[in-house]
């Protein structure tokens, strides 16, 4: 993972500046908890989450182009593995993330050796369908709680804090981690499967490996932030753990913030969650209508999300130009 | 046996209903390569127009079904002409989330307009039912797939016969060739989004007959169709149908089974969705165009 | 070095190939000619491992292709290019040379900063150093011909495959193009090219395969295989070459003119 | 353009990821806040329109009343409301936000055990005294909560008294199926019922769970009807009430009592079925019928309570009304003993509260449950619901057993 040197505006390795601002504002994160506000540590914890799960979502989906309608899947299986943890009596988040880490790695190379073989649209129904089945199992299954869902004893006093920072970190972890696969060998072979996975083959690249790894690094991430939402939330269940807005708002994140990029997830998590907060205190039944309304805007005037637009050169016309390419 | 033949019939009927939920959602996605997650909602919409057209007029819902399927066409041509041309060429996820949110709005207005109340439908043959070697079928549902069969034949048919059916299809295969030929590509992802828009408003009346109205129902038919048209296999008439009947009846069959594995209890009834996705993942794996799906589809 | 025997291919019922053999010396650029659909990018794609032969083996260096991944093909030392270019639209023409060097044939020995570094040299070779920034998509044709050749050699074959680069050239652009494959020669990389342009191929090639209908019509030399009633034929039709003969009883005159492209 | 597009945008980001203001609602002085996360939006809209309708009445009644009295002070009150989406995890959230941004004084439950269940962990957390009405499942009482306490009957109970009544009719009932949605409140539902079955001489010859949403039950419906049960009974929310009623009939099922845990007693339940609904019973927290006579302070009997709430309202209150307006009046009546907003001493007042009200008795066990109020038994004759059990407040006599279908 060394860096590349003299980056003469890569496609893949996007703009520093943008990275460097996302991590400044990662930093400023880390004062969340000095306002003694639950409510703020909760909000910016749930923020935190999402932005990891969009990074796992980020790097199957947005680097290597398979669209995966089921990373909730590990979400899942991350805040599982805590409740299996504490009901075998080891309260511990490092061992919480650890076994997170193995089991849905394991399980991302189990699945996606099968269905990472479908191209396309296949593909994310097979995911979706994971997911779905997931979620179903997960309430027969009776060591796991069943629909009844599963406790998990939380740590100390102060711990609501412990959690943020927690959730910070590992946060922190995929941003950087997702920064230096991009500019690393296994970021171009990431991308060289998006753009074109037979000409990616004739170079050298085995697809198959690499969709794997893409998948399962995603996997570790999203199960890592579901780790430390079991045990930060003391207890999972099925609808919790395989929530549908666990699904769909990390896709949603990265597609507004910018898909492929190492700062879109996070950028976009902000957004989003920043923006459906603030309606939600403000309007008290309509607020899903503005809220809808803000995606449907977003979408139609930055389909590439937020990124294309520091990236953009040639200005409005620019802008217009490539947004008419969309339209028929 | 009889439950088993029983169990048939019930798969039969919940999978014809499900074929056509899937039919318009697998239209759009095949030939536009649009996620439409707004069709649960165009759904809803369609049981809301027939459960108002019988409550206001006494009209009943098989009667309702072509009104529905009209208001919603016309509806579905605008949001596509206005809204989502503009970025259909955009990658797939662009789409994805605008009919994400577009789903929200219309649920949140639908929640105004008619609040969250549960609303029914009652017909003279509601829950009316025959016995057929001691196979109980009600009414109201082999009527429900009798209507459906045939929206899917008609479909068929059109899509196979009429000029602007083939434009359809050609245009699927390859935009830049049936643009050439001169296919107005604008008006031709109107009409092939209301299609979808009107095939679930359609089964969105359908469905008043056997179930309970609420602005979020069409959420769980939403991810139901999802599934189902790929099982089949994307953007085909018959891919729809065959899928659909699939996932009724394994899950329909699923409930008979009752195992216990290591002191674990595994209730059939409980993991029946369960095992109608493990037989789509068996599918895509074996299969990875779905049943019925071509190489290119 | 790469050794092609008896390789049948079957589409359905159709042969696109059928009983060629041939061999290619190491150090050696061979040309393969042949009128369209005579099976020229079958065979490219027999031997890059895209497809497995249906009959036959393709031997490169004692291994059966057919056995190796497509992945794999190019760490055995063999790099092609594609008739339609398929470079990575959304990156840069660096980045696209640069994944080569990364996954090629000693492609493990290098970092991302030593492939890039690589990358560089290669661009400059190729004459790209100019839109090195730019994405793939903004090429023109004639720098996007020069970049799938970029990425091939990226791979650092011993052994490369060139599906008709020099389509789509003026004259002034092909004598660049057949100067950078001499060059590329005589830093000892064996050659098979497959081209339209006959002129551009009669220079380059030290041997020439001629394929008509999917099977080997001749091999040899490239003035000798051009005088071949057989090659004539399957360029001109028979009638042609029945005037011709006739007429070279009469005049028992030199080779006819270049058969056109 | 572009520049000032950027600049705004960059500008929105630091107001959302900095900005999210800080609200003081807290009342000033002479006005007790309390805060509810209910479902305005999703799938339990209808029941937590109902939950906020209970809030308000309440509310409305308290103001116009001059406010509520504590100690020597006389306080107005206020709910503060967020729309939690019907999804757990939001409501958690809210709840936060009404502690810390809102400063509430108290929290009122969400509607449904899913969000009360998270609810409860912050108010425990925070430790501030939470009264709900609308999560029955005991799980959330299960935590060793001491700031959470429930004016309703638990899950268990629902269904239990159905079959109370059961055994006492003639012929009597010998088997019993019953179906459950997969979630948790059902589940608790389904085994108390099932629990009770076998103490009590019923063999139960069906239970199973489907689904959570499922949208076809038919298959259900078709092992029941092969198991041909005496009583058939679901576990589920007001859907798979009426989804498993449309099957029975469907597939021509009889039984000689039919009943759902949750449905029959929503208005709603009589308007989607019709006459499909006649004779069919449910468990209820609370109905019009009951006669307790509560202490001063509110509307003392149900009978003035519903005329009341109706006036208000324009429909009758259904048992998700009572028992939401149930919970504000142990706020008001542990308030007042504790003559102190104190939420310590609220607490405790709660804790140690006993009181009658149009409701029923409010006593809470030391869980916070409160398992001293009886279930009741609802039918519905006429296409009215009528309390068919227990026998001393009954205003109608059980229909029983009930006629085939078609014959209703």
């Amino acid at each position: 993972m060394v860096a590349v040197p003299k980056p003469r505006r890569g496609a893949i390795t996007g703009k520093r500046w943008v990275f460097l601002v996302s991590l400044g504002l990662m930093a400023g994160l880390l004062f969340v908890p000095a306002g003694h506000s639950d409510y703020l540590n909760l909000t910016f914890r749930n923020i935190l989450m999402y932005a990891a799960m969009s990074y796992g979502w980020n790097l199957i989906g947005g680097y290597t182009g398979y669209i995966s309608f089921g990373n909730v899947a590990f979400f899942g299986i991350g805040a599982y593995c805590s409740a299996v943890l504490s009901k075998a009596g080891v309260d511990n988040l490092f061992a919480d993330v650890g076994l997170a880490l193995i089991v849905n790695a394991l399980f991302a190379v189990a699945v996606g050796l099968p269905i990472l073989r479908l191209r396309g649209h296949y593909f994310g129904i097979a995911t979706l369908g994971v997911a779905l089945g997931l979620t179903d199992l997960a309430s027969n299954l009776d060591f796991l709680g069943g629909s009844g869902g599963a406790s998990i004893k939380q740590i100390g006093e102060a711990h609501f804090t412990t959690y943020y920072y927690a959730m910070w970190a590992v946060t922190l972890a995929c941003m950087i981690a997702t920064f230096f696969i991009a500019r690393s060998k296994l970021g171009y072979a990431f991308v060289a499967i998006r753009e074109n996975e037979e000409a990616a083959q004739v170079l050298g690249i085995s697809p198959t490996r690499y969709k794997v790894t893409a998948w399962a690094i995603g996997a570790m991430m999203g199960g890592a932030a579901g780790a430390v939402f079991g045990a930060a939330n003391g207890f999972i269940d099925p609808p919790t753990a395989f929530a549908v807005d666990n699904n769909v708002f990390p896709i949603a994140m990265a597609i507004l913030g910018g898909m492929g990029t190492a700062s879109g997830p996070f950028i976009g998590a902000l957004l989003l969650s920043g923006a459906n907060e603030l309606l939600q205190q403000h309007f008290l039944k309509l607020h899903a209508l503005f809220f809808g309304g803000i995606i449907v805007l977003m979408i139609l005037f930055l389909p590439r999300g937020l990124m294309y637009l520091v990236g953009l050169r040639g200005g409005m016309r620019r802008w217009l130009s490539d947004l008419a390419v969309f339209r028929v | 046996m009889q439950l088993v033949l029983q169990n048939l019939v019930n798969g039969i009927l919940s999978g014809g209903i499900l074929a056509l939920v899937a039919l318009g959602f697998s239209l759009v996605y095949g030939i536009m390569n649009i996620i439409n997650l707004a069709h649960g909602a165009f759904l809803m919409l369609g049981a809301y127009i027939t459960w108002q057209l019988w409550s206001t007029f006494g009209l009943d819902p098989i009667l309702a079904v072509p009104i529905a399927f009209v208001v919603l066409f016309a509806f579905g041509y605008g949001i596509q002409r206005g809204v989502i041309n503009r970025v259909v060429r955009a990658p797939v996820l662009a789409t994805f989330l605008l009919t994400f949110a577009l789903s929200l709005l219309i649920e949140t207005t639908a929640l105004f307009v008619w609040t969250g109340d549960t609303r029914g439908v009652q017909t003279a043959y509601t829950g009316a039912n025959f016995t057929l070697l001691g196979v109980t079928v009600p009414w109201a549902k082999l009527l429900t797939l009798v209507v459906a069969l045939a929206i899917t034949g008609i479909l068929y048919l059109w899509l196979h016969r009429s000029r602007l059916g083939r434009a359809i299809r050609a245009t699927s295969m390859d935009v830049g060739a049936a643009q050439m030929v001169g296919v107005r590509v604008a008006h031709v992802y109107g009409i092939t989004y209301a299609l979808g828009a009107g095939l679930a408003a359609a089964a969105g009346a359908l469905l008043t007959l056997s179930y309970p109205l609420t602005p979020t129902m069409g959420d769980p038919f939403l991810i139901k169709g999802f599934v189902v048209c790929v099982l089949g296999g994307l953007g085909s008439v018959e891919g729809a149908l065959v899928g659909g009947l699939v996932y009724g009846i394994v899950s329909s069959f699923a409930t008979q089974f009752d195992v216990t594995i290591a002191g674990q209890h595994l209730s059939g009834t409980g993991l029946q969705d369960v095992l109608a996705l493990v037989v789509l993942l068996v599918v895509l794996i074996v299969r990875p165009t779905g049943l019925v799906g071509r190489a290119t589809a | 070095m790469l050794r092609i025997e008896n390789v049948g291919m079957r589409f359905g019922g159709l042969w696109a190939l059928k009983d060629v053999s041939f061999e290619v010396e190491r150090g050696t650029i061979l040309g393969l000619i042949g009128p369209n659909g005579s099976g020229k990018t079958t065979m490219m794609n027999v031997i890059s491992g895209v497809y497995k032969p249906s009959e036959g083996e393709v031997q490169y260096a004692g291994r059966r292709i057919a056995d190796v991944p497509t992945h794999d093909v190019c760490h055995l030392g063999i790099a092609r290019t594609f008739q339609v270019v398929k470079p990575f639209a959304n990156l840069t023409v660096r980045e696209n040379v640069g994944v080569g060097a990364m996954y090629g044939r000693l492609g493990a020995k290098r970092s991302a900063r030593d492939a890039f570094a690589r990358t560089d040299e290669l661009l400059e070779f190729v004459g790209l150093a100019r839109v090195a920034g730019r994405p793939a998509s903004d090429l023109t044709i004639p720098d996007r011909k020069r970049l799938e050749v970029a990425k091939a050699l990226a791979l650092d074959p011993e052994i490369l495959l060139l599906d008709e680069v020099m389509a789509g050239l003026n004259a002034s652009e092909v004598d660049e193009a057949l100067h950078l494959l001499r060059t590329v020669n005589e830093r000892g990389v064996t050659l098979i090219v497959v081209e339209h342009l006959m002129k551009a191929i009669m220079s380059i090639s030290q041997r020439i395969v001629v394929l008509a209908e999917g099977k080997k019509i001749a091999e040899g030399l490239p003035q000798d295989v051009t005088s071949s009633p057989a090659v004539i034929e399957a360029y001109l039709g028979a009638r042609y070459v029945k005037r011709q003969a006739a007429e070279r009883e009469r005049k028992a005159a030199a080779p006819p003119a270049e058969p056109p492209a | 353009m572009i520049r000032t597009i950027r600049l705004f945008l960059a500008a929105a980001l630091v107001f959302a990821a900095f900005g999210v203001p800080v609200t003081q609602a807290r009342a000033a002085g002479d006005t007790i806040v309390f805060g509810s996360a209910v479902s305005l939006t999703g799938s339990l809209t209808k029941e937590g329109h109902l939950t906020q309708e209970g809030y308000d009445f309440w509310k409305d009644y308290t103001n116009a009343h001059g406010g509520l009295k504590v100690g020597a002070k006389t306080y107005k009150v206020d709910i503060k409301y967020y729309d939690d989406e019907s999804k757990p995890n939001t409501a958690q959230t809210l709840a936060e936000r009404l502690i810390d941004q809102d400063k509430v004084d108290f929290l009122l439950g969400p509607y449904g055990s899913g969000t009360a269940f998270t609810v409860a962990g912050v108010a425990e957390r925070k430790k501030i005294p939470m009264v709900e009405g609308n999560g029955a499942a005991e799980k959330i009482f299960n935590q060793g909560y001491k700031y959470t306490f429930g004016v309703l009957s638990p899950a268990k109970k629902y269904l239990q008294r159905v079959l109370e009544m059961a055994v006492n009719q003639k012929p009597r009932p010998q088997t019993l199926a019953i179906s459950a949605s997969s979630d948790a409140f059902s589940l608790e539902v389904q085994d108390g019922a099932v629990t009770w079955a076998q103490q009590h001489g019923l063999k139960v010859v069906y239970a199973n769970k489907y689904p959570d949403g499922a949208t076809d039950v038919s298959s259900v419906i078709s092992a029941i009807k092969a198991a041909n049960p005496d009583i058939i009974l679901n576990a589920g929310h007001l859907q798979d009430a009426i989804l498993v009623n449309k099957g029975l009939k469907e597939q021509n099922v009889q039984a000689k009592i039919i009943g759902y845990s949750v449905g029959p007693d929503t208005p709603d339940f009589v308007g989607t079925l019709g006459k499909d609904s006649e004779d069919i019973v449910g468990g209820a927290q609370w109905s019009e019928a009951v006669g307790y006579r509560g202490i001063p302070g509110f509307y003392r009997t149900a009978k003035e309570y519903a005329d009341a709430f109706d006036k208000q309202f324009h429909h009758r209150p259904d048992y998700h009304d009572a028992e939401s307006t149930a919970a504000c009046l142990a706020f008001q009546y542990a308030i007042q003993k504790a003559g102190s907003l104190d939420r310590e001493k609220v607490r405790d007042a709660l804790a140690s509260l006993s009181i009658t009200t149009f409701f029923g008795l409010i006593k809470f066990d030391n869980r916070g449950l409160n398992v001293y109020k009886p279930m009741v038994v609802n039918q519905i004759q006429n296409g009215k619901l009528v309390t068919v059990f227990p026998a001393e407040i009954a205003n109608a006599k059980l229909r029983y057993p009930i006629p085939v279908w078609g014959k209703r």
